[in-house]
């Protein structure tokens, strides 16, 4: 009894002594330290939104519209007079909803249909295959577009997008590493025991997908990021007046010709927030994982 | 080769089938009438009612399923509602600024992005790779809507160097060309980074190779090492990338289009998606998804040929 | 004669995130003029960093502490790339582990070959195949014309070693280095390799420095024997001093642990116990004193040096300070 | 109530049954060419990877399968173990038939038969601990949890490794302590039968003598037979009772281990046993024993299937391919023109 306890302490100590070491790594790396602290601006304006200004993203202040930034409002006013800088961190607090929502549930279907694909017989793979196919070549905005005719924009039609188009991403991923697994001798070895699929799946196969698929599914943020601004700068996500940056760079759009401020305002956080997690899943692949590639 | 091609190509057939088929479900199980959507909430019911006949959709769904694959074959996507023009002709008017735009926006950002990727894996580690690698992560990161406003933003309207607006003049190609600039190179930048960084790890990969260290070996000159025998495998995942690359810029071209203001057919699509025009939107779908496959499949045959593994084969 | 490639004091680390690796320590030998020198050593030995220092070949974190790599008289660690680059493949060349990943995939075999010949500016295209010809049908590749616009994908592993030979030897280098030749291949074709490099010695008048694990193949083809042990030369001698007179207790540990060695059918195969050491750290005293049977309390503190044994044999031990 | 029924019956049937009888036994293979090219190309898209193959293994017997890359010694072994499902032939462990059992019925008998893989490392699950690892045997077939600590314990003193070894992952493991887990796992469920693939390759000389002599203890120790895959026939002198040649999937000659290394009766294993280079200068080979190479599976040759590289090849190899003939008691050979010797 006693020695499983000090295993268990020492296999605890040795994990966590990596984690310690892999976040060093990564802010000693300097655009991981950017990643991160670019990305903790973000979680930490998305989550303290109401606080951090006194306005309301819904006050309309008609006689202070399309105003230039001043030291009442940091980043201006847009057409209908509300505070920028305060839509611009609640419009935060939207995008980090959609890839929150949209890449956990993409991961968890596409991880179980990618192993199945993977591990299963021949014929489920070919179907799985060609559906995986037949919506990765959809061009996503434009699938996102007539999906969205059909039943209107919303928030939840946005995620539902991106989720039907995030699955065949990673399942194709995990079903390539499920490939590559199901030929090594350790899981031979497995079988030779009699083991059921199922155990094989869940002991062997998923400890050794996640990870990697984690790291790819962090560097997707931006993409999804991307996605939702996408759609709302088209007026097909997120409804007005709810704050996104890509309503923001919509109205900036409009008026470009007026002020620019508008389109700053809602492309710079944009940039940032993409930047963020574009430098940090780097940093961490490249700590974690080095021989990962994106499969594209 | 040849039985590479061929299932190659029964492949593309199963995908726009399987494509047409999710198309077709989509249209009849999400919620949301058709009709509805094509008439608008004022038409009579009578005029739904013929409507339902002309379209076919009072048919059982397995019959519209039939008759929707055997139009899409006859070359028949349907009619515009509000012109009774075919969609196919309405189409062909927008499609030539897409492509364009699509080819000239895939071809700069290839030929930059191969040579900044292999210069950067040549040059690994030196002060010019660091400063590319930021750059190429920068321009992957910054969506393409994003570049086509800012670029609209100061070349166009602080700047006042390019046009901002349509696709030029018909018949003055250099007029087209200016129209041309600003809309490619935002669709074109992120690709420059995905290319660079594709090519720089896949030449990093191969410089580690045992057969770059045999070439080194017998002494071969190191130019002949890189350009000749390290290039040309690394170029192979990248003309694979670059069919997937013009299936993405389709998705981009819809903004810089919208943003530019050019008459392509994504800016088509947003219009008819505005006026609830669903058989031009559903057309489109049908066109660019065609278009996305079909450049797969040619990338996908180029790597092949690239690849004496595969030409020599079958 | 002077020996053809003489490798002085030879110290190398490689650098790790835990510290610097030792993995070579003062390493001494030569290579003879149209000999077979063979080195020999367990996995870790060091004996295939020996021969990426000679060839220039060595990973980036390779750092060299000392020594000299002495090429006919120049140090080839001294060379500029292009100096070195005129060396290699016309001087020297090598023959690598792995025949399936050692050709460009992407050409043929002819433009390969053609492609080494760079440097004979004067012979035609024409006659840079019929050489590439002639030295494919030298290494016993049938019908070599047509095999010159195939792909390396093409041939089988015996004939790609057959081919990486050819190539290495397409500019008549004076020293090929071949590095586990046959640990890639079947048992059948392992010998027919073999056989091929003791012939192709004799036509090129060249020498050959053989690494292997395998005591059949050094015995099979060597002249001179390197021994090495974790980093270290540990003794060296002809083939037949190292056989018969093996003088250092790894030497003789290591002969008697070989099957093929043992004449009477035995149920328990001798071993050498203990482990490698670990290079980060290098011992005071000799390197194998915590596997030798015969360790003394100074094997442990003091490094023993060299003691000749005769002319062309010595060996690393306290045992034959007293003779 | 039936299963035991069956164990009864295997009881009975224990003094007669030999261990293990492998008869007639194939195995093919679809090529992966795939649809198109069996219609444009004329190549048979089947190929034999087993073909013919018998042998007996009785109680605390070692067996060696020797062959060369593409001997099928390897898909033999897996087929064996019930990795892979024949075509045609019969498996039988004391007497039950093997092939053609579904995944239920095969469990109760795969605690009989255990595997050491080729690759020491690379056989281990890359993210379970060796506890978790020696483990697995017993939570796959359900064993009451208690007393497991023992048995973890017990089993890593068996083959040598300290216990403070229990909490380490495969990549901290060297070959040769991870050869000994893959030992342990192989040996948890007591099996009588031990399938080795390569037990020593990739491993030094001076660490696989400390494997082989591991196996022999077991062997002595819990009276298990061992099923050696293997090439390299120093090895195989000292450690095994009886020795298959195998060629292009079949069996080309078996004998004892005496028999085969003193008067090799196939062409073919009087070509392998001179390959071997002798660890002594003076025993230098002037001529190489054997040219060419082994042929693909796909381009099986007609007749004999070694003579195209057979000095002693005649017009009847060409045609007729030879049956298996009995030259010694325990000796079979699978060729026309035996040598005598």
């Amino acid at each position: 009894m006693s020695v499983q306890v000090s295993n268990k302490l020492t296999s605890h100590s040795s994990s966590s002594f990596w984690r310690i070491t892999a976040f060093s790594r990564l802010i000693r790396d300097p655009l991981g330290l950017l990643g991160l602290v670019l990305v903790s601006l973000l979680l930490i304006g998305a989550l303290f939104a109401n606080h951090l200004t006194p306005y309301s993203p819904k006050a309309l202040d008609v006689k202070n519209r399309l105003a230039a930034p001043s030291m009442s409002h940091l980043l201006g006013t847009d057409q209908l007079g509300r505070d920028t800088l305060t839509r611009v961190l609640h419009g935060g607090r939207v995008a980090l909803q959609v890839a929150a929502w949209s890449i956990s549930i993409a991961l968890v279907v596409g991880l179980v249909l990618g192993m199945l694909a993977g591990y299963g017989p021949r014929w489920l793979d070919n179907c799985l295959l060609l559906v995986f196919d037949a919506v990765r070549s959809f061009p996503t905005i434009i699938f996102a577009l007539a999906l969205i005719t059909l039943t209107g924009p919303s928030l939840k039609m946005v995620i539902t997008v991106i989720i039907v188009t995030s699955i065949p991403v990673y399942a194709r991923i995990v079903r390539t590493q499920t490939m590559a697994l199901k030929e090594q001798e350790f899981v031979l070895a497995a079988r030779s025991l009699g083991t059921s699929w199922f155990r094989i799946l869940r002991v062997h196969f998923l400890p050794n997908v996640v990870g990697p698929l984690f790291i790819l599914a962090s560097m997707d943020i931006p993409v999804v990021v991307t996605i939702e601004s996408g759609l709302s700068f088209l007026g097909m996500g997120v409804r007005p007046p709810t704050a996104s940056w890509g309503a923001t760079l919509a109205d900036g759009y409009a008026y470009i010709r007026v002020t620019p401020w508008l389109v700053v305002a809602g492309g710079v956080p944009l940039i940032l927030t993409t930047l963020g997690f574009t430098f940090m899943g780097e940093a961490l692949r490249d700590i974690l994982d080095p021989r990962l590639r994106r499969g594209l | 080769m040849l039985i590479y091609t061929l299932k190659r190509l029964g492949l593309t057939v199963a995908i726009v089938a399987a494509a047409m088929s999710i198309l077709f479900l989509m249209i009849h199980f999400v919620p949301g009438d058709a009709v509805t959507l094509a008439l608008g909430p004022r038409a009579t019911e009578d005029m739904r009612e013929a409507y339902r006949i002309k379209m076919g959709l009072d048919r059982p769904i397995h019959v519209q399923y039939i008759m929707f694959f055997a139009n899409v074959l006859r070359g028949d996507i349907g009619q515009d509602v509000f012109s009774n023009q075919p969609v196919t002709t309405i189409i062909s008017h927008h499609l030539p600024h897409t492509v364009v735009l699509v080819i000239v926006s895939i071809s700069w950002s290839a030929f930059l992005g191969i040579f900044l990727g292999c210069f950067s894996a040549v040059h690994r580690g030196s002060l010019i790779d660091r400063f590319t690698g930021v750059v190429t992560v920068s321009a992957i990161a910054i969506p393409s809507f994003v570049v086509s406003l800012y670029s609209l933003l100061i070349f166009a309207v602080l700047l006042r160097v390019l046009p901002a607006i349509g696709a030029g003049e018909p018949g003055d190609l250099i007029d087209q060309a200016k129209h041309l600039v600003l809309p490619a190179f935002a669709l074109g930048l992120g690709w420059v980074g995905y290319i660079a960084r594709l090519v720089r790890a896949s030449m990093l990969e191969i410089m580690g190779e045992n057969y770059i260290r045999s070439a080194r070996s017998y002494g071969l000159m190191e130019y002949t090492v890189i350009y000749s025998y390290a290039l040309k495998i690394a170029v192979l995942p990248t003309v694979a990338l670059l069919g997937v690359g013009v299936g993405n810029m389709l998705s981009g071209a819809l903004f810089a289009e919208l943003v530019f203001a050019r008459p392509g057919i994504g800016k088509l699509i947003y219009e008819m998606v505005m006026a609830r025009n669903f058989p031009v939107v559903q057309g489109a779908v049908l066109i660019t998804t065609l278009m996305f496959v079909v450049s797969a499949l040619i990338s996908d045959l180029i790597n092949a040929y690239l690849d004496p593994r595969v030409r020599s084969s079958l | 004669m002077d020996p053809v490639l003489s490798i002085r004091n030879l110290s190398l680390d490689f650098a790790t995130p835990e510290g610097p690796v030792h993995a070579l320590r003062k390493v001494n030998f030569d290579v003879p003029r149209n000999h077979i020198v063979g080195i020999v050593g367990e996995s870790g030995s060091g004996k295939s960093t020996v021969i990426s220092a000679a060839m220039r070949l060595l990973a980036n974190n390779a750092v060299i502490r000392s020594g000299e790599v002495m090429f006919n008289g120049r140090d080839i660690l001294c060379l500029s790339p292009q100096e070195l680059r005129a060396l290699r493949g016309e001087q020297i060349s090598m023959v690598f582990q792995d025949p399936m990943t050692s050709q460009i995939p992407v050409h043929t075999i002819g433009k390969q070959m053609t492609d080494i010949q760079y440097r004979r500016s004067t012979t035609s295209m024409g006659d840079k195949r019929r050489l590439a010809i002639d030295m494919l049908r030298r290494v016993g590749i049938s019908d070599p014309e047509e095999r010159l616009t195939q792909y390396p994908h093409q041939f089988s592993g015996g004939m790609r070693q057959r081919i990486s030979i050819a190539m290495a030897l397409l500019m008549n280098p004076q020293l090929l280095i071949a590095d586990e030749p046959t640990t890639a291949l079947d048992v059948t074709m392992e010998a027919q390799i073999i056989h091929l490099l003791r012939e192709l010695k004799e036509d090129f008048e060249g020498s050959i420095l053989f690494v292997s694990h395998n005591l059949g193949l050094i015995a099979e083809l060597c002249d001179y024997v390197v021994v090495m042990y974790a980093g270290q030369v540990i003794e060296k001698g002809s083939v037949e001093d190292l056989f018969y007179r093996a003088s250092h207790p790894y030497t003789q540990a290591l002969l008697e642990c070989d099957p093929a060695r043992i004449d009477h059918v035995t149920p328990t195969l001798p071993t050498i116990s203990g482990d490698v050491p670990d290079l980060h750290i290098i011992p005071n005293g000799c390197v194998f004193a915590p596997r030798c049977p015969k360790a003394m309390d100074k094997c442990w503190t003091q490094d023993a040096g060299f003691s000749a044994i005769s002319m062309q044999h010595t060996a690393s031990c306290h045992l034959l300070g007293y003779g | 109530m039936q299963f035991r029924c069956n164990t009864l019956q295997v009881v009975t049937f224990l003094a007669m049954a030999e261990l293990l009888e492998v008869d007639n036994l194939r195995m093919r293979f679809r090529t992966g060419v795939g649809f198109g090219a069996r219609f444009l190309s004329q190549e048979d898209d089947w190929i034999d990877a087993v073909l013919d193959v018998s042998f007996k293994m009785t109680t605390g017997q070692t067996i060696a399968l020797v062959g060369e890359s593409g001997s099928g010694k390897t898909t033999l072994g897996r087929t064996i173990i019930g990795l892979l499902q024949p075509q045609e032939g019969s498996i039988k462990f004391q007497g039950t038939e093997l092939v053609g059992l579904g995944d239920r019925d095969y469990k109760p008998y795969r605690r009989n038969i255990g595997m050491m893989f080729q690759d020491p490392v690379a056989s281990l699950s890359p993210r379970r601990s060796v506890r978790a690892q020696i483990l697995e045997p017993f939570q796959v077939h359900k064993y009451k949890e208690q007393n497991m600590d023992m048995e973890v314990k017990r089993l890593m003193s068996v083959v040598g490794l300290p216990e403070r070894f229990e909490g380490r992952f495969p990549h901290e493991l060297s070959g040769g302590q991870a050869r000994r887990v893959g030992v342990a796992r192989a040996l948890a469920l007591s099996p009588k039968i031990i399938i080795a693939d390569e037990p020593t390759a990739g491993l030094d000389v001076s660490v696989q003598g400390e494997v082989l002599n591991l196996m022999r203890g077991l062997q002595s120790q819990f009276s298990i037979s061992y099923l050696v895959i293997t090439h390299n026939l120093p090895v195989v002198r000292h450690t095994s009772d009886r020795i298959a040649i195998m060629y292009l999937g079949r069996f080309v000659e078996q004998g004892s281990t005496q028999s085969i290394f003193n008067s090799p009766a196939h062409p073919y294993t009087q070509a392998l046993l001179g390959a071997v280079p002798k660890p002594d200068p003076k025993q230098r080979r002037k001529i190489i024993s054997i040219e060419g190479e082994v042929p693909s599976l796909r381009l099986r040759p007609d007749g004999c299937d070694f003579h195209p590289r057979c000095k002693y090849a005649q017009a009847r190899c060409r045609s007729e391919p030879p049956g298996e003939t009995k030259i010694g008691s325990e000796h079979t050979v699978r060729c026309h023109f035996p040598i005598s010797g």
